[in-house]
């Protein structure tokens, strides 16, 4: 298989949503098994693109014959494949959650959901068209509702509809800022935006800004436009609660970079800067500060462990788009470690404290008493999850908190400045955590007996746990990883010289 | 009654020489229940000067030699002064005043007050009057240490070896109350 | 004939329409109907972008086989079809949120979202 | 080595016999102030040879080492003191620190023995004793801090050593508000009055010495009257120009003494927590001033 | 070598989770074996002054993550003399745990923080120090609450200031990064001198951070109420290594980065405001040490639970080492040293003391217990060398140390900073016999009247460290001859000591002859006990009671006993004046903060308009932000 074969990667979920509709008639656990299957054939195939893509640099697999800037094409770069292997990994061990559940009306509707949602997140990090990023991102919101909504209670109804609320508001920005720039420049590629955007006016270059924040800023949960997650998360299934802690987060994540970053920033001595003349930069950094504060108070005084996840994801993301924001070299490194932390943590916190609350009638932090007496295998992986997320010294979490310091510090003052500031809010992170942990050690008489083990659960988490102490403890393995990526996302002019062919193009 | 003559247990050989110092100074403890009280205060003062004789007032029996009941003793008291000079640490001595600790005084027929301290405890002296003059008891003093230092004041000794006397005798005097103590408590 | 600025002017103020719908409509249909609002304000937007004044439609019709790319009077075709794309989309959306709103019906027996903001459990 | 015990033994019982004496000059002095007369000068030593004669309780082993060890604090202070022309070793002449340290000794031999006795009130007068030694100690350590500093060393030997030569030389005369705090804080580390509510015998029967009977009140006794050989013997040193003269240093301090016993003649008794407050007040201040004017 | 020994303990810590509940008592012993074993190793490396070892992790970005390891004077001491008091702790612990609840989880994380101990000790980089010590922070958490609610409660106070200070000293380390990149504490060192010159208040900031990071740990002032929570909350035994032994870290970080700072500034600046030829700074930081001092002394008069009372013992000792360290003369510095090492030796005495109190007894608060000294003689032996070391008192080794600081302190003239130290010290000797009295001295209860000793296994620890508090007591050299080589070490001048004599420029003090005369005392006045007439034992309740029969006036031992408010009206004398409670004002942060967090969730929960509201608000006011700045 060549990397112009990409498009399976996009292809066979969809084909497999119908497939899966089809055969759910004669047997609901088909579609399941199917899922697992797909996504295991998804994952190995964009790790073997990943190993092409670092020995051959950035590929373009183009579709029906229009060569870049026309027509849509797959741009496969190392960062993309590697955020798309995470997040194959990820809606794999989610979806062998799912396949754990019992079967019912729902399972092939809820299976035709994820395949939708694989090949949504697909599309979105391997396009290199703008429009077509946003159309995948409304199909990845409509599944991302839909798995919400799934539950139909109360929470995760109003949670899917404030969703969607933001998001519609979000996508008509994002589409009146494709517009925009599809208007003044007459392209959709991004690799071409990306080359001509200094050709904009300063005041159209503020529009399509104010209009990709506005568009994204609610997907990335950060703090004045995430107001849906505390309902959705509380409301999610377990398993829809991994993708949106994790797969989405990192989709979201990935589409900020290449509005941001790639489109409206370019590199000068070794940093982005943005060509609007207010700084930019700036504007996301504070935002994104004060997304953690507010996120870290937020999740301090909550009771229900979900929210309090909910939170602290939130104020996690906020530290990868500070990360973003300082925009180096170091910067994109702290946040890469700091993505794989969120995303690959965040999932074995959401599972395994779906299990330690197993069997309580309030989902909150008194269910988690005495969780390592009655359930020691997913209490040690939460222990492990959260001492990860908060960064204890030698987890993933621990290299991208003081890599994410030690670039803002040497970043500049006003930096410093902000990362002390969400330092100090990371305590409170801190606090709940170990709130959450020393709850698990308390023990009590009348919670003693051992809840059953769900091998799927145990199955899944470990899968997650493994990936992230091989990446801790693996440091050649992981330094390459994390600083060819950061070095992919440095590189501007590759992309855009290897998308438009155009060598000379400097 | 008593089961030893004074003689007996008189002070011999090494006590004999700390009896000079033991009456040199008298550190008393008194127990103020009667008119007695009144008389001390001229005594100790510049007036008479107790203190020329290494006497002086001390707060608790533990440090005392000497315990000056001055005055009657009701048998509720009594029971307070039998526990108080038992915390005494030998050599100790005890003196009465006034006529009351002889024979009950102006309270001779009453109910509740004794008439003859030295059937409870060793009285070494007693103090005439009613109530004695100062002094009469700075005579008293005197008569007291000379006795001491001739080893004949050893009125503990009798009490340790007449104890169970002693014991039946409180016992009888204070059971005869007790119907009256116990509806008290 | 129709200056290309009246276009976004109007798609403009349909958005803040329907942003207004949004954030003043009680019920919940109404507020689905003010952002598919939106969307077609930008759906206008983006025919808007397209639009050439006086220009024809373009269809590749007999009289226009012959195109002649310098002097060529048609409108751009690609936002129409990336309209169209929207359109699906918003309607997808939209039935996503009418299922939504239904739900939410049942669970509070009305559709006045100022009645869904119950205290729940902090 | 011999040498050394018998020099140890010499300021041992010199400490005892002088403090004794002082003891029993000082109650003839206050009597006279109030028109009386007392026993003898030597009345002193037939109380505690009384005292030694006498058979006694204790309440459990602490309380026999707790007393001992309370006297041999005091005793060991001594032995750093110079008394007189008199060292016990001589290439430690003083040093005031390990003297105010080693004092501490003493009163927590005295005060684990009194405490063991489980009488209430001995606690209640430890208790104030502790808190009154949180006031004293103030204004006579800023007093020590300044003569350190004026001497530069912080040997008494040293001290005595610069003040030779007529008394103009005298620190007394040299750093007369530190003398005045000093002679306060003396005061109060005498426990005399105004700072006697420690040991008041109608209120707290006597405080410490509440379960002390027999030789244990005679360590008592015998510790007191150390204490003001040492104490009074400190602030001869620091002050008045220490003598080469056992005799003129035996007057100095006995002077010291008889001016301590005549203040507590004439004063009542300060609450303890005030007397505290007092001794942050006006003798810290003075010491206080005394410093600043020293280092300016 | 160093790294696989941890390695080997973590081992051993991670395979006696396996260890049944019944088998309990083998995990300690275990761990007393593991312990016994890393002490000799640490005590053979005693001489191999950098001898260094360097683990290459992985480096993000431009941060080269790496553990370095190296063996100098100063960590040799710290290290050999905390993992040896662990090993005595340890002991302590085998009986103490076997029927503890949590123990297994103690008893896991308390391995790994011996390990992160003698870890940030060795370090040879700042990277490596931070890294040991935010585990150490995080695993100390689980050790102190190991699932009890009301440790948690006391643990947060030290759990959110370390963590705080933790984060300011790692803004401190990457910001001299930046400037420097390394981590090498030497060149940093160079580097910060080198801006205090060029750009003094980035230079002060960053000095700011590593003291915040350094004086929370060790509870210095704003930062002071944590140890009275956490140590009395604790795990019994753990208290003595929380006390002992933790609450260092922060003077030897001080030691190690910021004396040699400082007297780089007061040797070469020109610069730099001085004050007493100190720089101010310092000074200021001494100052802040001798105020800790005299606050703690006056809380723990205040405290009636006893390991609360020795909490704030150790917070005065720690304000007094402080004090001494940062006057930055040789003599200071030699006495911060040798104060740390004594203190650690004598506080764990008194903890272990205590445990072994509670574990007869199950009593904290004081004026509950009584008399334990009459039934438990070897334990309240310990708590008296303790208390003799704690307040100085010769001839143990507590005196030896103040002696040293009061040395310096008057040498360096510090009048004022002696005084309050003065206070301090004897504030101390004030609460401490307040804890001997109340707790093993007065009436015994009669409910502890079958109280025992407690088993012979527990009483080695103390044995052992009742030696050592003679032994360094009457030798100091003992300790202060490794002290010399440290200040040798630090380009300092070293000090004039012998193994039994301490010299100063004021003046000497020979140790045994100071433990001879003491000795000689005691016997003269042994002597003179003897001559007097024989005593006899009579019961507690044998008491002066104003005449009154106890027995029938319906007396108890307890009630007869004077333990509850023993300093009221000296606390009352601070009636009048106004209170800053520190305890109150972190409360009332968090209080805030919760508030906060409950308008936040208000809104979060609020109906999907809202969202909306901000949503669009957020956007304007994104646009007028941008419109104001452009």
């Amino acid at each position: 298989m060549s990397y112009n074969s990409a498009i399976l990667l996009i292809a066979a979920p969809l084909l497999m949503a119908f497939l899966s509709f089809i055969l759910g008639i004669f047997n609901k656990r088909i579609p399941a098994i199917l899922l697992v299957l797909t996504l295991s054939f998804n994952f190995y195939f964009s790790t073997y693109l990943l190993t092409l893509v670092s020995s051959k640099g950035v590929l373009v697999s183009v579709i029906s014959g229009f060569e870049p800037p026309f027509g849509i094409n797959l741009v496969l770069t190392y960062f993309s494949l590697l955020l798309l292997s995470l997040i194959y990994l990820i809606i794999l061990s989610a979806s062998v959650v799912f396949v754990s559940k019992k079967t019912d009306e729902n399972t092939v509707k809820v299976a035709t959901l994820l395949f939708l949602f694989t090949a949504a997140a697909s599309g979105l990090l391997l396009t290199g068209d703008i429009f077509n990023m946003f159309v995948f991102f409304e199909i990845f919101a409509v599944a991302n509702i839909s798995l919400i909504s799934l539950k139909k209670n109360k929470t995760s109804l109003k949670g899917s509809f404030k969703y969607l609320l933001l998001s519609s508001i979000g996508s008509a920005f994002l589409l009146f800022g494709i517009g925009m720039i599809y208007g003044t420049l007459g392209t959709l590629n991004i690799a071409e935006i990306g080359l001509r955007f200094y050709e904009l006016s300063p005041l159209t270059g503020a529009f399509i800004f104010i209009m990709f924040l506005g568009a994204i800023l609610s997907e990335t949960e950060t703090f004045p436009f995430n107001f849906w997650i505390t309902d959705s998360y509380k409301g999610a299934r377990n398993f829809v609660n991994i993708l949106l802690g994790s797969a989405s987060s990192v989709a979201a994540l990935y589409i900020f970079f290449r509005l941001f970053f790639t489109i409206i920033g370019y590199p000068i001595n070794n940093r982005y800067e943005f060509l609007i003349s207010m700084d930019a930069r700036l504007i996301i950094a504070l935002i994104s500060a004060i997304s953690v504060i507010v996120s870290e108070i937020g999740a301090l005084s909550s009771k229900s462990v979900k929210r309090i996840l909910a939170f602290s994801s939130a104020s996690q993301m906020g530290m990868i788009l500070f990360a973003f924001s300082i925009s180096d070299f170091n910067s994109f490194s702290a946040a890469l470690t700091l993505i794989f932390n969120l995303s690959l943590s965040k999932a074995i916190l959401f599972l395994s404290s779906h299990e330690i609350m197993k069997g309580a009638k309030e989902k909150n932090i008194e269910s988690f008493t005495g969780g390592l007496g009655r359930n020691p295998v997913f209490s040690a992986l939460f222990i492990f999850g959260s001492l990860s997320m908060v960064g204890f010294p030698l987890t993933l979490g621990f290299y991208g908190k003081i890599s994410l310091v030690a670039s803002a510090v040497s970043a500049s003052g006003y930096f410093s400045i902000l990362v002390f500031v969400i330092l100090l809010a990371s305590a409170a992170e801190l606090f709940y955590y170990f709130r959450l942990m020393h709850k698990l050690f308390v023990s009590e008489q009348n919670h003693t007996e051992k809840t059953k083990m769900n091998w799927f659960y145990a199955a899944s988490g470990s899968l997650l746990l493994a990936v992230m102490i091989i990446l801790a403890l693996m440091p050649k393995f992981t330094e390459r990883i994390v600083s060819s990526a950061a070095g992919d996302m440095m590189d501007k002019t590759t992309y855009i010289e290897r998308v438009l062919k155009a060598e000379d193009l400097k | 009654m008593l089961l030893t003559s004074t003689n007996e247990i008189k002070d011999n050989g090494m006590e004999r020489i700390l009896n000079f110092f033991r009456k040199k100074s008298l550190w008393m403890l008194h127990y103020c229940t009667g008119c007695g009280a009144v008389e001390l205060p001229p005594t100790m003062t510049s007036r008479w000067d107790m203190e020329r004789f290494g006497m002086g007032p001390m707060a608790t029996p533990r440090q005392a030699d000497l315990l000056l009941i001055t005055g009657y003793l009701s048998v509720k008291s009594l029971k307070r002064v039998i526990y108080t000079y038992e915390q005494m640490q030998e050599p100790k001595w005890v003196i009465a005043f006034g006529s009351c600790p002889i024979n009950g005084g102006i309270y001779y027929d009453s109910y509740s007050v004794i008439n003859r301290l030295a059937l409870y405890m060793p009285v070494d002296l007693s103090i005439e009057g009613c109530m004695p003059r100062p002094e009469a008891i700075i005579d008293g003093f005197t008569k007291l240490m000379k006795a001491i230092e001739k080893g004949e004041a050893v009125g503990y000794k009798k009490y340790r070896e007449n104890y169970e006397w002693y014991k039946a005798n409180q016992r009888n005097v204070l059971e005869r109350t007790s119907a009256v103590l116990k509806e008290e408590a | 004939m129709i200056d290309n600025r009246l276009i976004y002017v109007m798609s403009l103020l349909l958005f803040l329409v329907g942003l207004y719908g949004v954030l003043t409509r009680k019920n919940i249909l109404k507020m689905l109907v003010a952002v598919s609002i939106m969307e077609t304000a930008a759906n206008i937007f983006l025919i808007g972008l397209g639009y050439i004044s006086n220009s024809s439609a373009p269809i590749l019709s007999e009289s226009l086989k012959q195109v002649n790319l310098l002097g060529s009077n048609i409108s751009d075709p690609l936002p129409h079809s990336l309209v169209l794309t929207a359109i699906v989309i918003g309607v997808g959306t939209t039935a996503l949120g009418i299922a939504i709103a239904v739900r939410l019906y049942s669970h509070y027996r009305t559709l006045n979202i100022n009645k869904m903001g119950d205290k729940d459990e902090l | 080595m011999v040498n050394i015990m018998l020099r140890f033994l010499f300021a041992a019982f010199t400490s005892i016999i002088m403090g004794l004496l002082f003891m029993g000059i000082g109650r003839k002095f206050i009597a006279r102030i109030r028109r009386h007369y007392a026993g003898p000068f030597y009345q002193s030593f037939i109380d505690v040879i009384k005292l030694f004669s006498k058979k006694s309780i204790s309440h459990n082993w602490i309380m026999d080492f707790g007393v001992m060890m309370g006297f041999a604090g005091i005793i060991a202070t001594i032995i750093f003191m110079p008394i007189g022309p008199f060292n016990v070793f001589s290439q430690m002449q003083g040093n005031i620190i390990i003297i105010i340290y080693f004092m501490t000794i003493g009163y927590l031999g005295m005060a684990m023995g009194v405490a063991a006795s489980g009488n209430p009130n001995a606690t209640i007068g430890i208790a104030r004793a502790l808190t009154l030694m949180l006031g004293y100690e103030i204004p006579f350590v800023l007093t020590v801090i300044l003569l350190v500093f004026a001497n530069n060393s912080s040997l008494l030997q040293v001290m005595v050593v610069n003040q030779q030569g007529g008394f103009m030389e005298w620190n007394a005369i040299r750093y007369p508000f530190a003398f005045l705090a000093a002679l306060i804080a003396l005061q109060g580390m005498l426990g005399e009055q105004p700072f006697d509510a420690m040991i008041a015998p109608s209120e707290i029967a006597s405080g410490p010495m509440v379960e002390l009977s027999g030789k244990f009140l005679g360590f008592g006794f015998l510790q007191h009257a150390a204490q003001i050989f040492l104490e009074t013997g400190i602030i001869v040193n620091m002050f008045l120009g220490g003598s080469q003269n056992f005799f003129i240093f035996f007057a100095k301090q006995l002077a010291l003494y008889l001016l301590t016993v005549a203040v507590s003649g004439i004063f009542p008794r300060y609450r303890f927590e005030d007397a505290v407050k007092f001794f942050w007040m006006a003798p810290t201040a003075l010491a206080a001033i005394q410093l600043i004017i020293f280092i300016i | 070598m160093i790294l696989y020994s941890f390695l080997f303990a973590l081992l051993t810590a991670l395979l006696s989770l396996f260890i049944r509940r019944e088998y309990n008592y083998i995990r300690w012993i275990l761990y007393s074996a593991v312990l016994a074993s890393l002490t000799f190793l640490i005590y053979t490396m005693n001489g191999l002054w950098g001898y260094s070892e360097s683990f290459k992790l992985l480096s993000v970005g431009s941060v080269d993550f790496s553990l370095n390891f190296k063996v100098t004077p100063l960590s040799w001491l710290f290290s050999f003399f905390t993992t040896g008091l662990s090993l005595s702790i340890s002991l302590f612990s085998i009986v103490k745990n076997r029927h503890e609840e949590s123990e297994r989880s103690i008893g896991f994380f308390w391995l790994i923080l011996s390990v992160c101990n003698i870890a940030i000790f060795l370090s040879a980089d700042l990277l490596t120090l931070f890294i040991f010590w935010e585990a150490m922070t995080f695993v100390s958490f689980f050790v102190i609450s190991p699932g009890w609610t009301k440790s948690f409660k006391a643990v947060n106070y030290y759990f959110i200031l370390s963590i705080l200070g933790a984060f300011a000293m790692l803004v401190g380390i990457f910001f001299l990064y930046s400037k420097s990149a390394t981590f090498n504490i030497e060149s940093n060192i160079a580097q910060l001198f080198v801006l205090y010159e060029l750009n003094s208040p980035q230079a002060i900031f960053i000095t700011l951070m590593f003291v915040l990071g350094f004086f929370t740990k060790s509870a210095l002032m704003p930062f002071h109420i944590w140890p009275a929570e956490a140590h009395s909350e604790a795990p019994d035994d753990f208290s003595s290594y929380l006390s002992g032994i933790m609450i260092k870290y922060g003077l030897y970080g001080s030691i190690l980065f910021l004396v040699p700072l400082f007297v780089f500034i007061s040797k070469f600046s020109q610069t730099q405001p001085m004050s007493n030829h100190i720089p101010l700074f310092s000074h200021i930081l001494a100052w802040v040490g001798a105020i800790t001092s005299v606050v703690a002394t006056f809380l723990a008069v205040k405290s009636n639970d006893m390991k609360r009372l020795a909490a704030w013992s150790t917070v005065g000792n720690i304000g007094y080492a402080a004090t001494s360290i940062f006057i930055l003369s040789s003599m200071g510095v030699a006495g911060g040293i040798f104060h740390i090492i004594n203190h650690a030796i004598f506080k764990t005495a008194i903890f272990l003391s205590l445990a072994a109190v509670k574990y007869r007894t199950h009593e904290r608060e004081m004026h509950r217990l009584g008399g334990l000294a009459y039934k438990m003689p070897v334990t309240f032996l310990t708590f008296l060398l303790g208390i003799i070391a704690a307040a100085g008192i010769p001839p143990l080794n507590g005196y030896a140390s103040k002696w040293m600081i009061y040395q310096s302190l008057l040498s360096g003239r510090f009048p004022f900073l002696a005084t309050m130290i003065f206070l301090s010290s004897t504030g101390a000797f004030m609460y401490l016999f307040r804890a001997l009295h109340s707790v093993f001295l007065g009436q015994l209860p009669s409910k502890f009247d079958d109280v025992k000793e407690v088993p012979f296994l527990m009483q080695i620890p103390m044995y052992i460290l009742m030696l050592l508090m003679v032994i360094i007591g009457i030798f100091p050299g003992t300790v202060l001859l490794p002290v010399n080589s440290i200040l040798k070490s630090m380009n300092m001048e070293e000090i004039k000591v012998t193994y039994t004599t301490m010299y100063s420029m004021l003046s000497s003090v020979d140790a045994p002859i100071v433990f001879l005369v003491f000795a000689g005392s005691f016997a003269f006045a042994f002597i003179l006990y003897l001559i007097g007439k024989p005593r006899r034992h009579v019961e507690l309740l044998d008491n002066y009671t104003a005449g009154q029969d106890p027995k029938e006036f319906g007396l108890t031992r307890e009630m007869y006993h004077f333990a509850l408010k023993f300093y009221e009206p000296f606390e009352h004398m601070f009636d009048k004046y106004p209170r800053t409670n520190t305890k109150e004002f972190y409360d009332s942060f968090e209080r805030k903060i919760n508030e906060t967090g409950s308008f936040i969730k208000k809104f979060y929960s609020s109906s999907p308009r809202s969202a909306v509201y901000i949503f669009t608000l957020s956007i304007v006011l994104i646009i007028i932000y941008g419109w104001l700045v452009w």
